[in-house]
Formats: structure tokens, C-alpha cells, sequence
């Protein structure tokens, strides 16, 4: 079988054709291939666990550094429990959904503009390359001088670190649109504007998305660090609280809870993205 | 009336083209002249790769031409004029993947219509084109002669005073084709259509146009324009079985066939 | 020549202005945070023209090539290979995107007991913030792959090789490039982090100091460069991006509407 | 009472004696103390306690998000050699050990290691959880009062988390420590040759102060006044009965009981003067902590 | 040879599919049952939209049929067949934007061949298909019939033993449309080529064909399969006047049409 083969077939699996959606012989053939895609996910997160209590159980590492599984696991869901921990989900989350928010509505327009206009584009490059550079974690003490612990400081640091990421997807995105469907909807004398919002963004959306997806998982790290670093109330600061008082377990409970955090955070866009552009070939047929 | 008399719709002087490939370039178009009247249908014939597409590009405002001048209405072209409408040749990639099949056809109708009027445009042209059923299934969920009517519905719905068509029923049966050449003429002859057909099918360009155009020549002039005299009213059959239409396709076939035989000279040499 | 020179203009006036803005603004500023812009510079030019260049310029330097170059090779391998086997790929997702989702900064200590206090983890800490951008975005470009152009690839039974170096990487490669350059500046990014710890010499760590012993300027200066350092990253993907996207530069510039061609 | 007034409350005589105040380190323990006593209120003053970062203690005071922080002696050293406009109040603590006999802190070795004095750290691997602190320069201080080269030692930051691994691999040979970690070491095995260094050097100086910024300490010279009696009669308290503390551990820091109950702090002081800031003057400027020595009148508020 | 004749070279049997569209299915093809022998040519026409393309993609393995076999050389297809090329429909699409053209009619052949009989493959196949001096292009730079001409080239590079085209012809002028029949026509008596053609050309179906197949009805079968008897050597002129030819081709286009209207009477109904 060569690996062409592989693909379309496994393609098929997963997602029941991506050109299209031939109806299997039977239903039966469908619920039974649902299942391994599930099993197979339990199986690789517990091989990743059997890993990590092998390291912590046969003391590969010391246990100031890292915690058995069973603990921090036994331990989260301990903390689960309090109204501390709840209350710390939701000053992270709240930071990062504004975090996000405002980074979505800055880098999407301004990707569209600039992935359009090839002038608008040069004058920026420079300036784009030059601050996207500037590293998110280096800034942390600054804010932290300006702005002390609080939800500004975590912003100062999250809103432009998110924006980089997404402005460069839309602006790749933009330039990959098919100049076909471009130039189909300017002959039909579509403006300027209307072409962006109905044939370029739709166009750029898969783009967008993983730009989404990124920012959003950025964010949440983000987030979590300047909580951590600068002790603001939230996920991050019990993590420090935890460090510093050399509570290993509880350094790992709330480093997978903001783990839990992320991948939920992910598994949404993931959901959403699917919705977004089920029209696309890497979906078509999942819904 | 008076204005389109003295106005062409379509006016195309001294029409240069000239690409640029891998730091030499390539003269596909050389001083094309052609003036289409208000209304008029012509069609455009030559052999693959002359510059027919091109030539189409150039009148729709996707393409800046090398040289020469071309005018919509009297306007010179800058960028697609209003009211024009092309069916392209490459209608799989025109339709978007993103879009259902109504809202393809819809796209172009946003800014003045309500939303009714739009599906209701809509229907009325993928019903002409033999396409009932279809709104709600994406592009690429359709045959391609499926996709094809797709795209020309949609130019239809746009209800354009100028349509330029690349070979547009290039990917259906012989039964749709003569269906929609017959709807086509229908319509212009009814909307005082101005249309321009770029086909490769010799019948076809004597049946639905008023003057067969012939593009030949490497770079490529205008070869050959013939007034096509056929009473009005076209008939499958009978305008097909006409003594003059089989002189013109013959005729037209010959020109062809001798632009061909001195290109594969011109290569040879 | 000319058009050298308007091309230069219009990447230059933005910068251009931005740094004489800066440069006005600041100039009379007592504000502890933002010193005059003129002091930074002349903290720039005593500090990195030469004489921190052979100690943090080239630890930093060495520690960036050597993450950067681990994490996008591995990211391309991993990212085909997943592409093209979503079995496989689907059972790892939930792993891999908690994985990414979890703060280094937290796991600092279990990375320096894995790897030591050495040069070590600070490589793999680069690597790994490097990886997913450049990962993530392969698989989605290998994943979007025309469906058409995938039977082609499969009714013409390409070997492997020929399926990714020919079909797969070159249909990803405007997706890649995204993810490369997104890569690229993250690497600077976790590069500082990276010397948030067991560190003695660096740009991060240099940085770092500065804003812990209130050396604001110093602190400014060593940002600036990180963006130099930074951009210059950047020139060197947008090569290889020409390079590599040529035919899709081509393509839309051959297809450009007249009005657009204007803009 | 805002140095920075940007919280902006309106309601000014009411907020009058309302001070929010950032605390770190246990050694900020005995104030809390205070507050939860009601000393603070009998003179005259509402505390807020936040708790802020260890190393970030400046940030939010210049910012004015808060009138009232915490610092250490060498941490207002580095920040007056840049000329930020901080001063201490009152004093806390002081490096000496406290009640307990310890000082919480200690370098340490791993078990057999030939490490026996100071000066033996020559050509060896020290490792430290801040760079360019009194962790720093009291190692090197000891190395040089021993008779030794300190810049024949390689000082790197670890983090306390890390310390044991790096022991266990070789990547460093000592390591200045804090607790819980320093007692989690030495019940690991792991051994002190020869007590705390920052003890030994510091000694007396100051190393928990309260801050304020200058202008709201010269603006605001009575209740300046009324928090160092206020501090004195909190430091008084923990001192007779260091056990009340431990609630405190565990309310304001977050700490298990095991933990709360075997946390030690330094010597208690609220005086506070320019010359007891002599010593750290003099190591920081030696060692490159300040770039020349500072005008300690600066320091403390009049 | 004995084994070519017992074992047929396409197999399909009871074939049937169903799509699954917004919930609902649509049932395309509805137990075809057709064999092709080793070396023949077999040329299926039928209405826009009947199933032809589905058919073709289910004989190339890219689609699992919803039921039924289809076997190729007396294998059944799980996925796609050794020896097997297609030309799409789409073929544009099919073309791959970041490889020129000869590196897109090589692509193939990296497999087996080295570098130098790759290229000369490859110049072959386009010289063929009238295509020279174009190899260093890539695929957006040249027109829709050269493209399409790409695409057949690509597939007579790779020399299958069975060959699937999908309209292969649609795209390009009468006058190399009928040198391209021609090229077909003699390659697939050359090397005993097993061919399976879709057109909507009913006098190209009967040119090319040993047998013609329609497909018809919703959800499709097949609806007549003729034999094509015409004396061995085609020839544009005169076997395009033979009376056979034009008895069969007025059957077929009968049957179709007959067809549509059956078709159209159940939309109305
Ligand atoms: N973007 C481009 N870059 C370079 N050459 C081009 C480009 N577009 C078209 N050409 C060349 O121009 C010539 C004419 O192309 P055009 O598409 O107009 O042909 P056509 O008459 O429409 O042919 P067909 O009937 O095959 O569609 C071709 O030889 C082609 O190679
Ligand atoms: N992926 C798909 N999902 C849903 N329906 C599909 C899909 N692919 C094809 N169909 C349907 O199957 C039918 C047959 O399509 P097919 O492409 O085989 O037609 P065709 O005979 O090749 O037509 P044409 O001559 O127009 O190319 C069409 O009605 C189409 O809508
Ligand atoms: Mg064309
Ligand atoms: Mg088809």
C-alpha cells in the first residue's frame, strides 16, 4: 500500500471522505469506526500518564520536581472542590476572554487591510517583524512596574503577544485567496469592501482559524505566566503560592488545571472552527 | 436606441498583449480591433491558447492590456465596467467553495434587491439552466456541467447589459447545450443583451451569433469577421439544416484549419 | 535605481516616523520607565556595539539557532506525518494541545532536572516554544490539500517521497511559511525565558537585570535589539519564503485585477 | 492619601487613614499580625494588605496602586542607585536570625560534598534563586572574608525547586537556600558547612522594610509617625508569642500547617536609620549591585 | 491474451451510490452492471449531472461505492488500481499550481524512471498533445485548452493499462479536439490501451468507442449499450459520413434525448 493510499483511506475514517460523503453500506460500519478515534485518544493520554508516574514513581527525577500523577490528579480534584479554585478560573478566564476580544478585533481587520494592500503591507513589514519580536515574558516586569498586580498589567502583556500571531494568519490568509474568486466577484462588480467581507475573509477563514486557535492557547499561557510571575490573582498565582511554598503536588494540580484550562480552550475553537468552514476540504464531512 | 447606434457597446482598438514568462515575454494579442453594437451577439472562435480568454480578460477590466484601448459603453475600461457579467472558463474555481449554491448565485445581487427578490432571481435563473432542486447543496457537491449552469445562472441572475462567456457550455450533454444556447439567444434577443462568446464549437458560434469572430496567429489578430445572415429566430433544427449556415460553419472551419496548418509550419520551421 | 529607491521609502517611512515620534516625545520624559529614546541609544551603542556581542549577544544567538533549527525540522516532520495519517493525529490532539496549553514558566523546574542547569534546556525550551506554530500550521496546510489534487496523487500512486517533497509540502508551503515566521518569533520570545533561570549570561538575562536593578535604559536597549535581532530572523524566512512561494507570488501577481494592480 | 492618586476615590476624608499596603516574604508576618490585632486601627490607620511578588515591590507603589509596600535593604539599595524615588517608613526585620535561632536560609551542600569553608567554594558552581541580590553578594563576601577569590566562583540562578536535582546531577556543587526548601534539603541529607552567608555579611542591616514613595512619605509625615509606633507595638506582640504567627502563615501565605508551623523569620526591628543601611551599601557597590555608592540619607524617611 | 479474454479489464457490478446531502441522501447510481474488455474502448455519455464522473472515480477506487463491486483485471478496487490514470474533469484543479508543466507531467513518473527518460516522457506526451515548448511554464501561465492538454499528457506519460478520462476534450478547438481523438484512437489500438471515456459528445462517443454506454434515469443505470461497428481505422471524414456511424449516432442521441424528456415529465409530475 503506498502511503497515498494510507492517506485517502485514512482520510476517509476520519472524516467519511473529504470530497465527498458517499453513505456507507451500513450504518454500522459508521458507529464502529467513531469509536476507535476516541479509544485511541484515552489510550495516547494514558500511555502519557503510565510515562509520567514511571519517571516520578522510579524517582528519575527528584520529587521536589515533580510530582506522581496519581497525587496531582487525586489533588486536583481536591482543589476543585473550594470556592478559591473557582474563583481563580474565573479571574484567568475573564482576563483571557478580554485578552482575546480585543486582540481578535485589532488583528483581524487590520490583517484583512494589510493582506490586500501590497503598499500597506511594505510600510508595515518592517515595523510588524520589528515589535512582534519584542518578547512577551521580557515585558512582564515592565508592566508589572506600571501597572502593579493587576488585570492591566496581564493585558499590557496578552493583547499584543495575541495579535502578532493572528495578524500574520489573516495576512497569509488573504494572499492565498484563489484570484478566480476574486476576480469573479469584481467583475460582478462587487466593492472593494464587499469582496473582502464576502470572498476574501470566507477565503482567509481557514487561515484565521488556526490564527484563533493559536491566540487563543497563547493567551491563556500568557495569562497564566504574568499571573504567575507577577502574583495576580488567578490560576497562575496559586501555581506560585504553590512554588513557593514548595507544595510539588499542588504545583502540579494547578499546572493541569491551567493544562484543562487550555485544552478546553482548544477543543472550543476547534468546535467552532468546524462550524465556521465546514465547507472547506480539511472538514468536509465531520459536522 | 440612437446612442447604442452610434455608441458601441463593446469598442476594442489596437488591443496589445504581452506577458512576461521567465524573463522573456510572451506576444499573445497584436493589434485587435473589434466593435460589438448594443444588443449584438458576437462570437469568438480560434484555436487553444490564441488569446480568446485573453482577449475576454481584457474587455471585462481584469487585465490591463500591454496596449490599444478598449471601452464599455463608451468608457474606457479601467477596471470591470457596471452591469457586465462574465461566465468564466474555469467555472470550478469561479463558484466558492464557501458558498451554497443559491447564495453563489446571490452573491453578485446583494446591494439593491431584498432578500426574497434575491432567492427569488435565483431560482427563476437555476431554473432556466434545468437546476431545481440544487439551492441548498455546495459547489462542490455537483457534477461539473452541474456546476458549470451554476455559473452561468449566476451571470444570468446579474441580468448584466453586457455578458462575455468562455466557452461556457464547454461541460454539458448535447441535449443541455442546445437547452441553454436556445435560452441564451432567448434572452438576448429579449434584453437587448450585448454578448460575447468565446466557444471552439463552430455550430455554436454560427448558431448563437450575429458575426463569427476568428482570433488567429501567433501573436494572435482578428482573421476573419463574418456576418452571420440567418433569418431570426433560431431553430435547432431548422437553423442548423439552413444552406447558409452550413456555408458559414464551413467557411468558418477552413479559416480555422488554415490558421492551424500555418502555425504548425510557423513551428516547424 | 528608482524604483530601488521607492521601495525603500515605502518599507522605510513607517519605521521612520515611528522612531522620530518616539524620539520627540521622549526627549524631556523623567518618567523612570521611559527614559529619553536619545539615552537608550546611547546605552545601545555603549552596550551592544561590541562589547556584549562575543558574551550575551552569541550565547543568546547560539541557544536561538540551535532551538529554532530542532523545533521547525521537527515540526515539519511531525506535522506531515500527522497530516497525512489523521488516525493517528486525532489520537494525539487532546495530548499534544494540553501539552501546549501547559506554561512552561510552571514546569521550570522539571525541564532544568530533566535537562540540566546547561545550555540543554534551554535549546529544548526554545525548540519546543518553536515547535507548535510551525507544527500546527503544517498539519492544517497538509490536511487542506485540494481533495482533487489528492486523488491525482493517488490514482498516479506517488511514492512517498515524491507525495510529500512534490504534492504535500509545496500545497502546505504558503501555510508553512505563516507558521515558520510565527515560529520564528515566539523562539525570541521563549529564547528570554529561557534565561529566566540558571543563567549568568545572555540578552534575556541581560534584559531581565536590567529591569530588576531599575536599569530602564539598559532594559530598553536590549529590546531594541531583540526586535533587530528579530527582523532580521524575519528577512531571512521571507527569503527562504520567496524561494519556497515563487510560483504562488507568481500566480497572483499574473491574475491581478487591473484596479488592484493600482492600489 | 494616595502618593499617586490614581485610584481616584473621591471620597477623600473618609479614605483619609485608608492605606493599602503590598507585603511579601514572611518576614511581613508580624505586621499582618498587627493588622489583625487591631494595632494598625488604634493608630489611626486602615491597612489593606495585597500581596505582591517578591520581585516586584516598586512597580505598583510608583504606579500609585498602592500607598504602602514592602522592600528588602539591598532591593531599596539598587532602586535609590537608579534614583527611584522610594524610601523606608519603618523597619521589619533584620538579617539577623530570630527567635527561633534561624534564619530561615542557609547554603547548602550535598551530603559528602569537600565543602567545608567559604572559601572552598573556589572554582566551584554556586547556585542562587536571584542573581544580583543579597544572595549573591553574601556568598561572595564570605569567599572574600575567608580569604578567597569571588570571582573564582560561578554563581548561576536556580530555582529552590531545582536545587536537588541539580545536586543530584553535578550541575552545581552548592546552593544558597530558603525554607520550606532548605529543610526539605537537609532532611534529603544534604548539609550546611557553614551557615547562612547573607547572615553573616548583613548581619544587622535591614532586611524587611516598609516603603512609600518620597513624596507621600514628606507629604504625609504623622501618619509616617504613627505607622512605625504601630509596626513597633505589631513586632512587640510577635515577639512575645511567635506562635500567633502561624495562622497568619497560613491565612496571608497560603501555607499547610506543617509548613506554617516550621517557618522561622529574622530578628524583629521597627527602628530604622540611614547607617544601618552601611553595610549593604558598601557589599552592593563592591560587587557591582550599584553602580557607586549611595547617598544612604536617601533611603529612609525623615 | 487468452487471459485478457476471459478475465474482463473493468468489472463493475450492481454499483450503486448514495450521497449523503444535508441530512438526506441523494441516490446517484442505482445498480450499474457493465464489463470492458482488455483493449477495448468503451465510451459513456449521458445527461449532465447523471453520475458519469461518479461512475469513473468509483472504477479509479477514489470513491467507495455505497454497493456493488467493481474489479480491474480481476481485482477487486479497494483504492486505486496499479497501471490505472485518469483525467479529471476538473482538470485544472487537477494540475498542481506549484510545479511547472513538465514537472507536472513527470510528477508520476519519479517512481521508475530517472531524471532523463522522465523529461523525454514527458516531451513526448506533450508534443503529442501539441504542446511544445510550453514545459517550462507553469500551468496558471498558459490557456484553459492547454491545460487541459497537460493533464492528457500527464496521463499518456504515465502509460497505463487502463485509462479513465473524464471529457478530456472539453476544453479545446474542434480542430485539435479531432487530432486529439485521433492520437487517442491510435495509441489505444498501439498498446492494446483498455480506455473508458465520459463525453457529452455523442459523435465523439461513436468515433472513439467500440461500445457506447448511456447512462440514465434518476438514480442512474445504464440505459443501452451499444457496439459500435465500424470498419477498423478511423477516420475524421470518412468515418464521421459512414452510414453506421450516423445510424448510431442518431440512436444515441434518441435515447437521450428520450431520456431528458422522461427526466423533465418526473420533475414536473
Ligand atoms: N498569466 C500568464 N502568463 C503568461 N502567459 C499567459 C498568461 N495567461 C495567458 N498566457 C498565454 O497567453 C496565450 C493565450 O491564452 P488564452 O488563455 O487567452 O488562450 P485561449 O484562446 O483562451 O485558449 P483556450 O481555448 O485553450 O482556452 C497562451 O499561450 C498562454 O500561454
Ligand atoms: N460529494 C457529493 N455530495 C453530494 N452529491 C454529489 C457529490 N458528488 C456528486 N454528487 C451528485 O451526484 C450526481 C452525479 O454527479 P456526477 O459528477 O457523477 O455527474 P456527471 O454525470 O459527471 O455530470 P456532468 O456531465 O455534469 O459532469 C449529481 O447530481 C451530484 O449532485
Ligand atoms: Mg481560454
Ligand atoms: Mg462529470
Amino acid at each position: 500500500m503506498t502511503v497515498s493510499e494510507r492517506v485517502a483511506e485514512d482520510r476517509e475514517v476520519v472524516s467519511g471522505a473529504a470530497t465527498s460523503a458517499p453513505v456507507p453500506p451500513s450504518a454500522a460500519r459508521r458507529t464502529r469506526r467513531a469509536v476507535p478515534a476516541l479509544v485511541s485518544q484515552v489510550a495516547a493520554v494514558a500511555a502519557a500518564l503510565a510515562v509520567w508516574s514511571w519517571l516520578a514513581v522510579t524517582d528519575q527525577v527528584s520529587d521536589s520536581a515533580l510530582a506522581g500523577s496519581v497525587e496531582s490528579f487525586a489533588r486536583l480534584a481536591e482543589v476543585l472542590g473550594t470556592s478559591e479554585a473557582w474563583t481563580a478560573i474565573g479571574q484567568t478566564l475573564t482576563a483571557w476572554s478580554i485578552g482575546l476580544a480585543v486582540a481578535l478585533a485589532v488583528a483581524i481587520p487590520i490583517g484583512l487591510l494589510l493582506g490586500r494592500s501590497t503598499l500597506a503591507y511594505r510600510s508595515s513589514r518592517f515595523t510588524i517583524d520589528f515589535l512582534r519580536t519584542i518578547p512577551a515574558l521580557g515585558l512582564i516586569p515592565l508592566a508589572a512596574l506600571v501597572y502593579g498586580a493587576s488585570r492591566e498589567a496581564v493585558l499590557l502583556i496578552v493583547i499584543p503577544a495575541c495579535i502578532w500571531p493572528l495578524l500574520l494568519q489573516t495576512i497569509y490568509g488573504v494572499r492565498d485567496t484563489d484570484p478566480l474568486a476574486i476576480e469573479t466577484a469584481h467583475s460582478y462588480g462587487l466593492g472593494r469592501w464587499s469582496i473582502l467581507g464576502r470572498v476574501v475573509l470566507p477565503s482567509a477563514m481557514p487561515y484565521i482559524a488556526t490564527g484563533v486557535r493559536l491566540s487563543a492557547i497563547i493567551a491563556m499561557l500568557l495569562v497564566i505566566s504574568v499571573e504567575l510571575l507577577v502574583l495576580v490573582p488567578g490560576v497562575g498565582s496559586l501555581i506560585a503560592v504553590a512554588q513557593r511554598n514548595g507544595e510539588t503536588v499542588d504545583v502540579y494540580a494547578y499546572t493541569l488545571l491551567s493544562g484543562f484550562l487550555g485544552l478546553a480552550v482548544v477543543l472550543l475553537f476547534r468546535r467552532l472552527e468546524r462550524r465556521v468552514i465546514a465547507w472547506h476540504p480539511s472538514v468536509r464531512g465531520h459536522r | 436606441m440612437n446612442q447604442s447606434s452610434t455608441v458601441p457597446a463593446v469598442r476594442i482598438a489596437g488591443l496589445q498583449q504581452t506577458f512576461d514568462v521567465n524573463g522573456a515575454s510572451r506576444h499573445v494579442l497584436d493589434g485587435v480591433d473589434l466593435e460589438i453594437r448594443t444588443g449584438e451577439t458576437v462570437c469568438v472562435v480560434g484555436h487553444s491558447g490564441t488569446g480568446k480568454s485573453t482577449l475576454l480578460r481584457c474587455v471585462a477590466g481584469l487585465q490591463r492590456p500591454s496596449g490599444g484601448e478598449v471601452a464599455v459603453a463608451g468608457q474606457a475600461v479601467a477596471g470591470p465596467p457596471d452591469d457586465l457579467a462574465v461566465v468564466f472558463q474555469d467555472y470550478g474555481r469561479s463558484l466558492m467553495p464557501w458558498l451554497r449554491i443559491r447564495e453563489n448565485v446571490t452573491l453578485p445581487l446583494r446591494r439593491s434587491l431584498s432578500r426574497q427578490e434575491r432567492n427569488a432571481r435565483a431560482a427563476e435563473a437555476l431554473a432556466a439552466v434545468g437546476l431545481d432542486g440544487v439551492e441548498r447543496l455546495y459547489p462542490w457537491q455537483v457534477s461539473g456541467g452541474m456546476q458549470q449552469r451554476v455559473a452561468i445562472a449566476r451571470a444570468l441572475a446579474y441580468r448584466p447589459q453586457v455578458l462575455l462567456m468562455d466557452e461556457p457550455f464547454a461541460s454539458v450533454d448535447a441535449q443541455t447545450r442546445a437547452d441553454l444556447e436556445d435560452l441564451v439567444v432567448r434572452i438576448a434577443a429579449e434584453s437587448r443583451l450585448t454578448l460575447m462568446v468565446v466557444t471552439h464549437d463552430i455550430d455554436e458560434a454560427v448558431y448563437l451569433g450575429d458575426r463569427v469572430v476568428v482570433l488567429a496567429g501567433k501573436p494572435a489578430r482578428i482573421a476573419a469577421d463574418l456576418e452571420v445572415d440567418l433569418p431570426p429566430g433560431r431553430d435547432q433544427l431548422t437553423t442548423k439544416a439552413d444552406p447558409e449556415f452550413l456555408r458559414l460553419r464551413g467557411e468558418v472551419m477552413s479559416l480555422i484549419r488554415r490558421e492551424t496548418a500555418s502555425i504548425a509550419e510557423g513551428v516547424s520551421a | 535605481m528608482r524604483r530601488r529607491l521607492t521601495a525603500l521609502a515605502v518599507e522605510a517611512w513607517l519605521p521612520v516616523a515611528l522612531v522620530t515620534t518616539w524620539w520627540f516625545a521622549s526627549a524631556n520624559s523623567t518618567s523612570i520607565y521611559f527614559p529619553p529614546l536619545q539615552t537608550i541609544l546611547e546605552r545601545f551603542q555603549e552596550l551592544w556595539l561590541f562589547e556584549r556581542v562575543p558574551t550575551d549577544v552569541a550565547f543568546s544567538l547560539t541557544n536561538l539557532g540551535l532551538g529554532l533549527v530542532a523545533g521547525l525540522l521537527a515540526a515539519l516532520a511531525a506535522g506531515v506525518a500527522l497530516g497525512l495519517m489523521p488516525r493517528v493525529n486525532t489520537a494525539l490532539t487532546p495530548l499534544f494541545e494540553f501539552m501546549r496549553a501547559t506554561p512552561i514558566v510552571a514546569l521550570l523546574p522539571l525541564i532544568v532536572a530533566m535537562f540540566g542547569l546547561g545550555v540543554t534546556s534551554k535549546v529544548v525550551i526554545i525548540a519546543l516554544g518553536a515547535f507548535w506554530p510551525t507544527f500546527l500550521n503544517t498539519v492544517d496546510g497538509v490536511r487542506a490539500v485540494d481533495p482533487l489534487v489528492r486523488d491525482v496523487a493517488r490514482t498516479y500512486r506517488l511514492s512517498a517521497a515524491t507525495l510529500v517533497t512534490r504534492v504535500m509540502l509545496p500545497n502546505a508551503a504558503p501555510q508553512i511559511m505563516v507558521g515558520v515566521r510565527t515560529s520564528v518569533s515566539v523562539a525570541v520570545v521563549v529564547m528570554v525565558g529561557s534565561e529566566l533561570f540558571g543563567s549568568s549570561e545572555g540578552i534575556g538575562y541581560f534584559i531581565l537585570q536590567s529591569q530588576r536593578s531599575y536599569a530602564i535604559a539598559d532594559m530598553w536597549s536590549g529590546l531594541i535589539l531583540l526586535g533587530l535581532i528579530g527582523y532580521a530572523l524575519n528577512l531571512l524566512s521571507a527569503g527562504v519564503e520567496r524561494l519556497v512561494l515563487s510560483w504562488h507570488e507568481g500566480r497572483r501577481a499574473g491574475s491581478t485585477t487591473v484596479a488592484a494592480g493600482g492600489a | 492619601a494616595c502618593g499617586g492618586g490614581e485610584d481616584g476615590d473621591g471620597d477623600s476624608a473618609a479614605a483619609a487613614n485608608q492605606l493599602t499596603w503590598n507585603y511579601s516574604l514572611p518576614d511581613s508576618a508580624p505586621v499582618l499580625l498587627g493588622i489583625e490585632e487591631g494595632i494598625f486601627e488604634k493608630h489611626g490607620i486602615d491597612l489593606v494588605a495585597e500581596e505582591a511578588a517578591a520581585t516586584d515591590l516598586v512597580g505598583a507603589l510608583i504606579s500609585g496602586k498602592v500607598d504602602l509596600s514592602v522592600n528588602t535593604g539591598p532591593g531599596m539599595a539598587v532602586a535609590a542607585g537608579q534614583n527611584v524615588p522610594v524610601v523606608a517608613v519603618s523597619g521589619v526585620s533584620t538579617f539577623e536570625a530570630g527567635a527561633s535561632g534561624s534564619s530561615g536560609s542557609a547554603l547548602v551542600v550535598p551530603k559528602g560534598s569537600d565543602i567545608t569553608t567559604p572559601k572552598d567554594l573556589e572554582g566551584r558552581k554556586v547556585g542562587v534563586n536571584l542573581l544580583k541580590s543579597a544572595s549573591e553578594f553574601g556568598v561572595r563576601q564570605v569567599v572574600v572574608d575567608d580569604g578567597g577569590d569571588d570571582k573564582k566562583v560561578e554563581i548561576v540562578e536556580v530555582p529552590f525547586a531545582a536545587v536537588a536535582d541539580a545536586f543530584a546531577s553535578g550541575d552545581i556543587d552548592a546552593a544558597l537556600v530558603a525554607d520550606p526548601f532548605m529543610t526539605q534539603l537537609i532532611d534529603g541529607g544534604a548539609e550546611v558547612p557553614f551557615g547562612d552567608p547573607i547572615e553573616t555579611v548583613f548581619a544587622e542591616s535591614p532586611r524587611l522594610v516598609m516603603t512609600a514613595t518620597r513624596e507621600w512619605a514628606d507629604a504625609n509625615s504623622d501618619t509616617v509617625d504613627a505607622l512605625q509606633d504601630a509596626v513597633a507595638e505589631s513586632i512587640e506582640l510577635a515577639d512575645e508569642d511567635p506562635d500567633k504567627l502561624i495562622p497568619i502563615f497560613e491565612k496571608y501565605f497560603k501555607m499547610k500547617p506543617e509548613v506554617a508551623k516550621a517557618t522561622k523569620i529574622n530578628k524583629l526591628q521597627a527602628d530604622i536609620s540611614p547607617s544601618s543601611f552601611d553595610t549593604i551599601n558598601d557589599v552592593l557597590a563592591q560587587y557591582g549591585g550599584i553602580a557607586k555608592p549611595i547617598d544612604v540619607e536617601q533611603v529612609v524617611a525623615k
